[in-house]
């Protein structure tokens, strides 16, 4: 029988250090590895360089407000349809945290480039029109050996620590992630240690899911943390909605720079993800419900 | 004269529906309902073969009959025709495949370009924006129509403080030179107040439509540039009964567009 | 109502010109695009630049044969379980034809590149040690601008065409394609022109599929040639076995250089590929049926 | 001495499956029955968490109870466990994730370099081999394992006439100046006769298993340079039957390795 990878979401960060590079999963308010982000606020991590995903929300801001982080890849850091990131914006105003003034294409072409290891990745004319070169010393030139021309270049992006929520994972780690954009696999393979977060773990003597439909295979993933409801107060695709409440209460703090508040009542004041649920009581957590699959 | 039946938000998803044109293929940015909406309602009229990718859901062409708060919420995926990965969104983006995109800035300047990064000064910047996320892709689409629910000199300034997104640059002959020839800049820009294109020879933003409840002047000084002025300048009746049925009973059943303000 | 992309194999390729680059779906004795190679061939069209899969097989052997091809991109070209391919080897040999001395990196990556067209792609060591930068003058070189290294390149490879073939299509072309290694995609989005051939056209008021089921998307497809049978005497995954006897027969007459006998009984002496069904006859196809979905 | 009641390709299967280690992630090519047996039959015995990749096929684990004529068969994927793509194939390959993928060759050398591509002159090849096809990834494992089923002077030559894969290039520390530090060279190599190492010094090709039915002559005889023989050198002894049994009930039950000649 093989070993199984299953443990708890605070296992699962225990071996992240101070100052470690995280890719994290998640998109908007849907899927983001919230159970972990929780247990590294909780453990006081410091010195993180995060690279979110493009469209990046709650949790980059909440890891903000902790004081976890020291350096940020942005491409899009927001609240999507609550406004802005208060957080983030005053971070990155008082240059509290370093800024990688990146986009979409840096993090997509550097993870994918970082997935095969290449030493970097050259582009046709996009950045050329814009101010970015000018505020990114990472997006530099090289020739093409193909016509000698000059081409803009981007380098590869690689993590430490991959983190990222899944709906069902069965104990060798293959993930089942049922919505968004598919990418989590290629920040998986830009990620040394993947870990992920699964509301449910698929019971050893089921069926297997078609092989199609499994997002992240199991061979490059080193830990799976059970946490039901572990993307809350953001949205698991097919499972539940987001916590539309939560978000506000979280929005309206964090615009008042009160997000200490928050993080006292959610995080720090209980022990961990199971303690979080009991918090929040049952009948919260089942009308999020939302069954879509 | 009577509260119209309709919101400004319902006017311009269907005045962005009349300028789609049929089997082009693009994308809509998430938090983008009022585009979503209307592309929705051109393939249920003139365009059946337009396509298009739902930002961050994943979802192409979803049979939406309600518009989600979220556009990458998961319930877009489930009816639509394909799952698209974010490998599939640059690669179209990169290789000139999209026909167009939906997008929008913090700030809009009169040749079209577009910022999400900053402003003020760089170095100190009054304020931070989101980020520029997709824009650089400016210089990737065959065309590209820029979206704004807000239409106030804070938008519409004469250039932005920092280019996210390459329009026209400078206007004229600058963009040719820095991108692919198959990369126009951008075709439209779609607001509260009406429609604009960018005049062929200067590349500066000119109207085109005037919604009903509004007017050239106020338009005027709703924007931080000098405004070109269409020959034939078009003021937009009010939506037909068709329209806005389609638009309520197929795309937009829960009503998100009609709990915007009246268009007044 | 939208408009319908469905056709016939023969319609679908009848615009191919001479000369065209061809990317080609298939691995191996699977799913390879056999009714629309068939109609190519039966057209005569000439001097193709073929870019098949890494593993490439029996419709790149044939079309050597019928003279249809002037430069190959060869990563591998076999007949798997059933040794050499026999054309392509004498064709290599002597010289035929024009033969890109090439790997499973040149093509994947160069497709990948392709689609996104990416100016070129540089790679960590792999090359280095090979003999194929000497025979291949498209290995180059340029300077990695993050470390200042010399570092590898292959170019991006794009198509003319892209052929593949698919279980079940939509008649906008939203193609399943049930088995063997995804890729078809990259090369689809790495050609400028893509025809899917498609056992089964989904009937326009069937349920829509699962869209993650989804392989390439039909705004990118211009054509779908209706082939039932269309990948034989290819396999077809979850639909028909390879038809081991007539690739023994293809096998056998190319290894004695009689490949033409195989074309005039099975492509040239038939009009089409609905001729080319009706010449196997029921029997022998219903006996291929594999239902493994 | 009775015929032995199993074939060398059995016993083969069986000499691989025992050098495979826990743990461990790799890939095995396609018609390649005799490691997808052997790895199989590891992940039954002594390798639970063993895990490849089944080329071709996109299939990962493939829980195969019978041995397909072609590995990239679709029905390989159905009992699997997730679905690769190529890019995943040349991902993990390139970023040298994978602990290890079986090889073969037209050619192999002494220094366990291969060839697919050509035998001969470049100008005028004698023979034109399939091609090189991942070949060139042998600088992106962490090793290798090399693999044939004809044991021959023509198959074993002193130097290859052209590299499509480098082992261990000349030997000695020839490979550690081309390659990154984390791929190593060949570990072993399987044939029909016996299993092989590389001596740790000179990288040369060492005899360290024969099989029960061949010996070191008869090994030498059928390799074109001279072999290495470990000082601990192991006959091996026929398979066990329960390892016997599992291959043939839970691995290989239509018996494609049965078929092979009996091992004589």
């Amino acid at each position: 029988m093989s070993a199984s990878k299953v443990t708890t979401p605070e296992e699962a960060v225990a071996g992240i250090p101070d100052g470690a590079t995280i890719a994290l999963g998640g998109v908007h308010s849907h899927n983001g590895p919230m159970a972990l982000v929780n247990a590294l606020i909780r453990r006081g991590v410091k010195d993180l360089e995060l690279i979110p995903t493009p469209s990046a929300g709650p949790p980059v801001d909440m890891l903000i407000a902790a004081g976890c982080v020291r350096r940020l890849h942005v491409s899009y850091v927001g609240l999507e349809f609550l406004g802005m990131a208060p957080n983030y914006r005053r971070a990155a105003e008082s240059k509290a945290i370093e800024i990688v003034e990146a986009d979409e294409a840096w993090i997509v072409y550097g993870f994918r480039a970082g997935a095969s290891r290449l030493p970097f990745l050259p582009l046709p004319a996009l950045y050329e029109g814009t101010d970015l070169p000018k505020v990114n010393d990472g997006i530099r030139t090289t020739t093409d050996p193909y016509t000698g021309n000059t081409v803009t270049t981007i380098p590869a992006l690689r993590a430490d620590y991959g983190l990222f929520h899944a709906q069902v994972t069965d104990r060798k780690g293959n993930a089942q992630i049922f919505g968004q954009r598919r990418f989590e696999d290629v920040m998986a393979k830009a990620s040394d240690h993947v870990v992920i977060s699964s509301d449910e773990i698929l019971d050893e003597y089921a069926p297997a899911p078609d092989p199609r439909l499994v997002s992240i295979p199991g061979a490059i993933v080193e830990s799976v943390a059970h946490a039901p409801y572990g993307s809350h107060p953001l949205s698991s695709p097919g499972h539940y909605g987001y916590d539309r409440e939560q978000l506000v209460e979280y929005r309206d703090l964090a615009a008042q720079d009160r997000t200490k508040e928050y993080l006292e009542k959610y995080v720090y004041s209980v022990d961990d993800h199971l303690g979080y649920l009991d918090k929040l009581g049952a009948r919260r957590l089942l009308g999020l419900q939302q069954t879509f699959r | 004269m009577p509260e119209p039946s309709y919101t400004w938000a319902e006017m311009m998803a269907i005045s962005i529906s009349h300028e789609m044109q049929d089997g082009d293929f693009g994308s809509v940015g998430a938090a983008s309902h009022i585009p979503a909406a209307a592309l929705r309602l051109a393939q249920l009229t003139h365009a059946p073969n337009l396509s298009f990718f739902c930002g961050g859901s994943g979802a192409m062409n979803p049979k939406i009959q309600r518009l989600t708060e979220s556009s990458a919420d998961y319930r877009n995926l489930v009816t639509s025709e394909y799952h698209f990965s974010l490998d599939d969104v640059v690669d179209f983006e990169t290789a000139m495949r999209f026909d167009f995109a939906f997008l929008g800035g913090m700030q809009i300047d009169k040749h079209g370009n577009l910022n999400m990064a900053m402003i003020g000064d760089w170095d100190k910047p009054k304020v931070r924006g989101p980020g520029t996320i997709g824009l650089i892709f400016l210089g990737g689409f065959k065309t590209s129509y820029i979206y704004t629910e807000h239409h106030s000199p804070k938008i519409f300034v004469d250039k932005v403080d920092f280019i996210s997104g390459a329009g026209w640059l400078d206007g004229g002959d600058a963009r040719g030179k820095v991108f692919r020839p198959e990369s126009d800049g951008p075709r439209r820009v779609f607001t509260p107040l009406g429609v604009f294109d960018f005049e062929p020879e200067s590349k500066r933003m000119r109207l085109i439509k005037v919604h009903p409840w509004t007017s050239v002047a106020k338009i005027q000084a709703a924007t931080g540039f000098e405004l070109l002025i269409a020959d034939d300048l078009q003021i937009v009746e009010a939506p037909d009964e068709h329209e806005l049925d389609l638009l309520r009973t197929q795309v937009d059943r829960e009503g998100v567009l009609r709990r915007y303000p009246s268009a007044a």
